[in-house]
């Protein structure tokens, strides 16, 4: 056999995605060695550091995660550890909660659509150039991403680690006035997220179809947010509590992500908007599901690609239910279930909810005077890590024939399309290059 | 909010400042604060040109810049090296965040046993490249000016760049958050509810938000210019809150900050005084 | 209890309403001939102002004297006092941090109310203060108030004035401070001031403000935003050489010393009405009566005023050539 | 000498924060890092009506800037009202940026003005001396102007004038002008250099060396750092001058310039309406004070 030419293929800074991280492909003639979704974002340790610290500081701390999504840390923190002092809260604090995470799929969807994803259909490099060409469509999602974070400043104090999450409820309840003057923007929202799906369905997706399991929440009555069954495309249906039974996180030599998969063949999954619309489009708001009837899409979908548009279905669903909720509001009292650490019991609680990016875990053991004795943290990004590598892998072969740059590209695109929160995968580890 | 058409920023290349962002050790939330600017991001990119900014752009220019955000403590030895060519290729360096003015929360770990933490996380933690604190930039290199906060304030960060774009100093108020609180017509949760509050002895910046929604300052601006935390929690140990209590208030977002570091210290039953500083 | 006024004061005075913590005292616009600017209108609106206590008649009536009888007068606050109705409370009790008798301030209103009530068990003396309020009192269906109803008014406000136990001894505290300015207990309150500025955004008569440019996003409308600012800050005495009073201890003796003493230079009163707020409100429990009277108790040895004293003995002080 | 036996010219007193819109004419650089500008309004008619007393201070205003409190250096010859700027901070740093035809705000006249009519009105001739540290010297300009084109109403007048170096020697054309009208002009700086035949060391040695003939008689008026201040104060005593006789200008952070602001306080002083211009004994017991 001919020894055959070996090629990398380096992009040294994945750019539009959250966190900071590198690809490294290696090829030899057509056969592709490795593929190596490299993440060098600087570990945090925050499972280590919230050892020892009162509980009731773990969404203000579980938060600093990621600035993109702290709300679905602290949704999936306060979840877990009321899950584990036994505290059950109100219909009104749920529905405020919802209302929140409704805020936060806003923003982040907004963020990631419209100033990281769609610049790649047009070919440029940033919002900032796409709006010289597409201004009504830049501002238009910069208003739409402007509305969530007042949500969110409503109800959390500011936007990015919102300050009024507490264990058992909210420090304060918004006022009924308050939540009522968002109503006109909501509606603004509500029409604007349907023209931009529209918008963004009319984009041209590459032909690609994973072989995915996919996983999600399922909530038997609602579009799944802060709870539901963890179930999966290939039919799983499991509770919460037993996700660590069938999912196991791992560490990998090149990242400083861990890795999740599933077991018990350590087999890929994804998270994200498309497995939660593959398996919850039922539960759609009516605008949302009759938008995702008339786009073009084929349900359930595997190209991973078209998440945007999943992405933008799920928007124009928080926008609904948000001012649902808006409408009903009647007050929230309380607003914090009081409860009490019993002394002389340890405990232990397990959750998971729906971040923007997919499926996130957290389970925290407590000690008997109320401190974090463990913390087990699972995001979305680290179970998708893996797959994205798949993916990867699969697209490769058909780009051989292209420059370097351009296969980067493609990569950096189809990495992009997943929306992966770098900062998020909390555990990360240092990258090491592998050389040949 | 609107603007109109023109040509594409490849065709005018004129001189305007070139703006970069970097990022270290955090959670990306200040940088997001920069792509919250809703209302003024365009107009701003028109002022300015974004030549590094990975979180937004694919654009990715070298040096030199005339303006560096820079968000993110250094915990790493790659990190170390970074900063110093970050501060070399910088006009002006600005330091955006508790991350970065402060060394994070992430700051915990100066406290803790490395070998400990790194076990606590990964299974094999020999590959991991970490250095045993986070530190703030300013520990590194000179910085010109400060933005505090967990997150920063975005209109804090608008204040500075418009500053720097006009040539002239910006105002950041050094003031305690309680003035904040005061100007907004919040009553004192400290006396009125007995919440224990940093108020007084945390940097203005996010306009009183914690007292607003009925729960005590948590400091995450960091410690006041001259801020008397001795006094404050003396004041509460006087009232028998314990140390277990006010310690961790203390060693947060800005647990490095000088001021808080030392409190904390002072109070601590269990401290070993800062080993790893 | 049933009373609705059986209570002291709220967290904050009714300056926030005179003179509020933030507003717009000027405004820029740029055209091609360059900039042009206007005053606001003065705001106007209307606000009556009930349960107001004595202690808070003496505030507005010393911020007046500030804001209106001075060389200068504030537009705003004028419009907004002029339009004020104050419907005043006798206090029937006292906090343990009202000291109003000594600063001779109440409790009982004596003047700057249009009505002032007393609540009795089941109904309000009132006494009218101005035509306004006798107008007012015109178009209500009140009674007659009888001889038992005012002196059961005089009694409930004798019991409040028992019940005051704070006490500031007045009498030569001007000079009490003036002259101390290197007292030792300077040092021992700065150690546990935290400078945080609460005092003085809670005190009824304190008045520092800052103004600060609020640009839009063209730089072609400028706003000039007063805050209220204090003593308290840093920033507050920054000059381009330096800060003047860069330590907590010169700032809390200057918010004393002008609180207590220099005022009466400036204003002919106090600037302390006995409201005790500034007590209430501190997060670590500084009081300054009890300040006041230590400083008093140990006069300071070290007084230093340099000039004079080493002069004093040159310069003869000739009298005055008349004008 | 009567403290407050001096008009102020009116300005609205009811609308304190009038601002009006001036332009910078001209620019003249007098050092490194002082300038002058010469500041026409653009309202017509309100220059001639604009009076001002030798003192008194304008509040310069630079939208979205700040702004900052400058004494009136005078007059041109056309009129146009000059203001002395030492660049220093955000404020005079952007007057000097913007330079010619600058629009910029201005509010005045405020502040209490030099003693001059009560020092004519006083029974005897007065001898004048007058003292200043390098910006110092911009409020004591129209005095000394306005001393000179009334010479024949005061006795001796010297003009002292410190400055750290040859070239921070501020209105060099305008001492010869003044010399010429009679009044004693000396420069010292506190390094010379080899073109600097004049003195060398601090403005209090000026003092010494002085013939002071009538010290009950004389005034002393003083503008510079307030240390040098308190030196001249200190010379001046030693020389018999009286305390009630010297005068002095203050400086504090300065915001509102109509007192209710209380920045500028000195112990019960306002400065910005209380002076800045101030008699010795008014101030004697504050200027030790550390921090006050
Ligand atoms: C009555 C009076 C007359 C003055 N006359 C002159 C003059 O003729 N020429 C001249 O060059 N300077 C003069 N000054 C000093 C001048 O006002 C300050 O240098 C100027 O305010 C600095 O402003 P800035 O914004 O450039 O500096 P920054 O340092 O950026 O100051 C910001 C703000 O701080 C305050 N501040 C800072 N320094 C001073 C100061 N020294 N005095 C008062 N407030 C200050 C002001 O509110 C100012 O806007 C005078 C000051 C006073 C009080
Ligand atoms: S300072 Fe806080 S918000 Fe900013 S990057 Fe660090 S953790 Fe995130
Ligand atoms: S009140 Fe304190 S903890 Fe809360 S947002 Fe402000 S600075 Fe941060
Ligand atoms: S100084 Fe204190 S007691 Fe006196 S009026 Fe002010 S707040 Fe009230």
């Amino acid at each position: 056999m001919n020894k055959k030419q070996i090629r990398t293929i380096e992009v040294a800074a994945l750019t539009r995605v959250e966190g900071e991280g590198a690809l490294r492909v290696v090829v030899e003639g057509e056969r592709i060695l490795d593929v190596q979704l490299a993440i060098y974002e600087p570990p945090r340790f925050f499972e280590a550091l919230l050892r020892g610290r009162p509980l009731d500081e773990t969404p203000d701390i579980t938060a600093r995660i990621c600035g993109i999504c702290p709300v679905a840390y602290q949704m999936t923190a306060v979840h877990a550890l009321e899950q584990a002092l036994g505290i059950v809260v109100t219909p009104e604090i749920r529905e405020l909660r919802r209302l929140l995470y409704c805020g936060e799929w806003i923003e982040s969807h907004g963020v990631h659509m419209h100033l990281l994803h769609i610049p790649d259909f047009f070919g440029y490099s940033n919002s900032i150039e796409l709006a010289q060409v597409y201004p009504h469509q830049v501002n238009r999602g910069l208003r739409l991403k402007k509305i969530g974070n007042r949500l969110l400043e409503v109800l959390g104090g500011r936007a990015v680690h919102p300050i009024n999450v507490a264990v058992g409820g909210f420090f304060k309840a918004p006022r009924l006035s308050e939540l009522r003057s968002l109503a006109d923007d909501l509606q603004w929202g509500l029409e604007a997220a349907i023209d931009v799906v529209r918008w963004v369905a009319s984009f041209e997706y590459p032909e690609f179809k994973g072989d995915y399991e996919m996983v999600a929440l399922r909530h038997a009555e609602e579009y799944p947010m802060n709870e539901g069954r963890i179930v999966s495309t290939a039919g799983l249906d499991i509770a919460t509590d037993e996700f660590e039974q069938h999912f196991e996180e791992r560490q990998v030599p090149h990242s400083t992500a861990l890795h999740a998969w599933q077991l018990p063949h350590r087999s890929t999954y994804t998270v994200g908007p498309l497995a939660r619309m593959n398996l919850n489009r039922d539960h759609l708001s009516a605008c949302a599901y009759e938008l995702s009837e008339s786009v073009e899409m084929q349900w359930p979908c595997f190209n991973p690609y078209r998440s945007i548009i999943a992405r933008g279905i799920e928007v124009v669903h928080a926008f609904e239910e948000a001012l649902a909720i808006v409408r009903r509001y009647q007050g929230c009292s309380p607003a914090r279930m009081s409860y009490a650490v019993s002394p002389g019991q340890a405990r232990e609680g397990m959750w998971a909810t729906e971040a923007p990016r997919g499926l996130i875990y957290h389970r925290y053991q407590t000690t008997s005077d109320g401190k974090i004795a463990h913390a087990k943290i699972i995001p979305p990004t680290s179970q998708n890590q893996r797959q994205i590598e798949l993916d990867l892998a699969a697209l490769l072969p058909q780009l051989l024939a292209q420059p370097d740059s351009a296969i980067g590209l493609a990569c950096e695109k189809l990495i992009r399309s997943y929306d992966p929160c770098i900062s998020c995968a909390t555990h990360f580890l240092k990258f090491e290059i592998k050389r040949l | 909010m609107s603007i109109v058409p023109r040509p594409r920023l490849g065709d005018i290349r004129v001189s305007k400042p070139r703006l970069a962002v970097f990022k270290f050790a955090s959670c990306d939330g200040c940088q997001l604060q920069l792509l919250s600017c809703e209302d003024e991001l365009l107009s701003l990119a028109e002022e300015l040109e974004i030549v590094h900014f990975l979180e937004a752009s694919s654009r990715i220019e070298m040096g030199p810049f005339d303006i560096a955000l820079v968000e993110g403590s250094i915990t790493t030895a790659a990190d170390l090296g970074r900063i110093q060519e970050v501060r070399r290729q910088s006009k002006k360096l600005v330091t955006i965040g508790a991350c970065a003015t402060a060394g994070g929360i992430q700051a915990l770990k100066n406290w803790a046993d490395r070998s400990e933490f790194l076990r606590c996380v990964y299974a094999t933690p020999e590959t991991i490249d970490t250095l045993s604190t986070s530190t703030a930039i300013a520990d590194h290199v000179q910085v010109d000016y400060e933005l505090r906060g967990c997150p920063i304030n975005r209109f804090q960060l608008l204040d500075v760049l418009r500053a720097l774009l006009t040539d002239r100093r910006p105002k950041l108020p050094s003031h305690s958050v309680c003035l904040d609180c005061k100007r907004r017509d919040t009553v004192c949760v400290a006396v009125a509810r007995d919440e224990i509050c940093l108020g007084p002895i945390t940097h203005a910046g996010c306009g009183a938000l914690c007292p607003a929604f009925n729960r005590g300052c948590y400091g995450c601006f960091g410690p006041a210019q001259q801020s008397n935390c001795d006094s404050l929690v003396d004041w509460h140990l006087h009232r028998q809150v314990t140390a277990p209590t006010l310690v961790p208030l203390l060693r947060n977002f800005n647990a490095a900050a000088i001021e808080f570091r030392d409190c904390g210290d002072r109070v601590d039953p269990q401290s070993d005084l800062g080993q790893n500083l | 209890h049933n009373n609705y006024f059986e209570f002291n004061l709220g967290p904050h005075s009714w300056k926030q309403f005179l003179f509020p913590p933030k507003l717009t005292v000027a405004v820029s616009h740029r055209d091609s001939d360059g900039w042009r600017f206007e005053t606001p209108q003065a705001s106007l609106p209307s606000y009556a102002f009930l349960g107001a206590r004595a202690c808070e008649l003496a505030a507005i009536a010393i911020q007046d004297r500030i804001f209106l009888h001075g060389p200068y007068v504030d537009p705003d606050y004028k419009s907004r006092r002029e339009s004020t109705f104050i419907i005043a409370v006798n206090c029937t009790v006292a906090a343990a941090t009202c000291f109003c008798t000594s600063t001779n301030t109440g409790p009982k209103c004596q003047a700057g109310f249009d009505l002032a009530l007393t609540e009795l068990e089941d109904h309000f003396y009132v006494e009218v203060g101005s035509v306004r309020g006798a107008e007012l009192m015109s178009e209500l269906h009140c009674v007659e108030a009888t001889d038992v109803d005012a002196r059961l008014a005089v009694e409930l406000q004798l019991r409040a004035k028992k019940q005051i136990s704070k006490f500031l001894e007045t009498e030569g505290l001007q000079s009490v401070l003036l002259d101390n300015p290197e007292h030792p207990r300077w040092d021992e309150i700065a150690s546990r001031c935290l400078s945080c500025t609460n005092c003085t955004m809670v005190c009824p008569t304190c008045f520092c403000s800052s103004v600060t440019e609020v640009v839009d996003l063209t730089a072609e409308n400028v706003l000039r935003v007063r805050e209220w600012d204090s003593c308290f800050n840093i920033d507050f005495s920054y000059m381009a050489d330096g800060v003047v009073r860069n330590s907590r201890r010169s700032r809390f003796r200057q918010w004393l010393t002008h609180k207590l003493a220099s005022w009466h230079d400036q204003f002919e009163s106090s600037g302390c009405v006995g409201c005790g707020r500034c007590i209430t409100w501190c997060p670590v429990g500084i009081d300054l009566t009890e300040e006041v009277a230590l400083i008093r108790a140990t006069p300071s040895s070290n007084r230093t005023l340099p000039i004079v004293k080493t002069f004093s003995a040159v310069c003869v002080l000739p009298q005055e050539p008349t004008e | 000498m009567n403290a407050d036996a001096v008009a102020v010219p009116a300005v609205d007193r009811s609308d304190p924060w009038k601002t009006w819109s001036v332009r910078i004419a001209r620019l003249i650089r007098e050092s490194e890092t002082v300038f002058t500008v010469d500041l026409d309004f653009m309202e017509q008619g309100i220059l001639q009506h604009y009076q001002f007393l030798p003192g008194q201070f304008n509040m310069l205003y630079v939208p979205s800037v700040g702004e900052a409190a400058i004494s009136i250096a005078g007059r041109t010859n056309q009129g146009l009202l000059q203001h002395t700027i030492r660049s220093v901070g955000t404020v005079t740093q952007a007057i000097e940026r913007g330079g010619e035809g600058m629009s910029l705000g201005l509010r005045g006249p405020f502040g209490r003005p030099w003693p001059i009519s009560p020092l004519v009105e006083t029974t005897a001739t007065v001898d004048l001396l007058v003292v200043a540290g390098g910006i110092g010297l911009a409020p004591l300009r129209a005095l000394i102007d306005q001393v000179g084109e009334q010479r024949a109403n005061f006795g001796n007048v010297h003009v002292l004038l410190g400055a750290r170096t040859p070239a921070d020697l501020l209105y060099v054309d305008r001492q010869d002008k003044w010399r010429d009208q009679g009044i004693d002009v000396l420069t010292t700086v506190d390094r010379g250099n080899p073109l600097w035949k004049g003195h060398i060391g601090v403005v209090t040695l000026l003092i010494d060396r002085l013939s002071i003939a009538r010290p009950h008689a004389t005034a002393v008026l003083t503008c510079g750092p307030e240390v040098m201040m308190r030196y001249v104060a200190r010379a001046a005593l030693r020389r018999d001058i009286l305390e009630s006789n010297i005068w002095v200008t203050m400086e504090r952070n300065m915001n509102c310039a109509i007192g209710l602001c209380g920045h500028c306080q000195l112990g019960p002083k306002f400065l910005c309406k209380d002076g800045p211009v101030f008699r010795l004994d008014e101030v004697a017991k504050y200027l030790g004070v550390q921090e006050l």
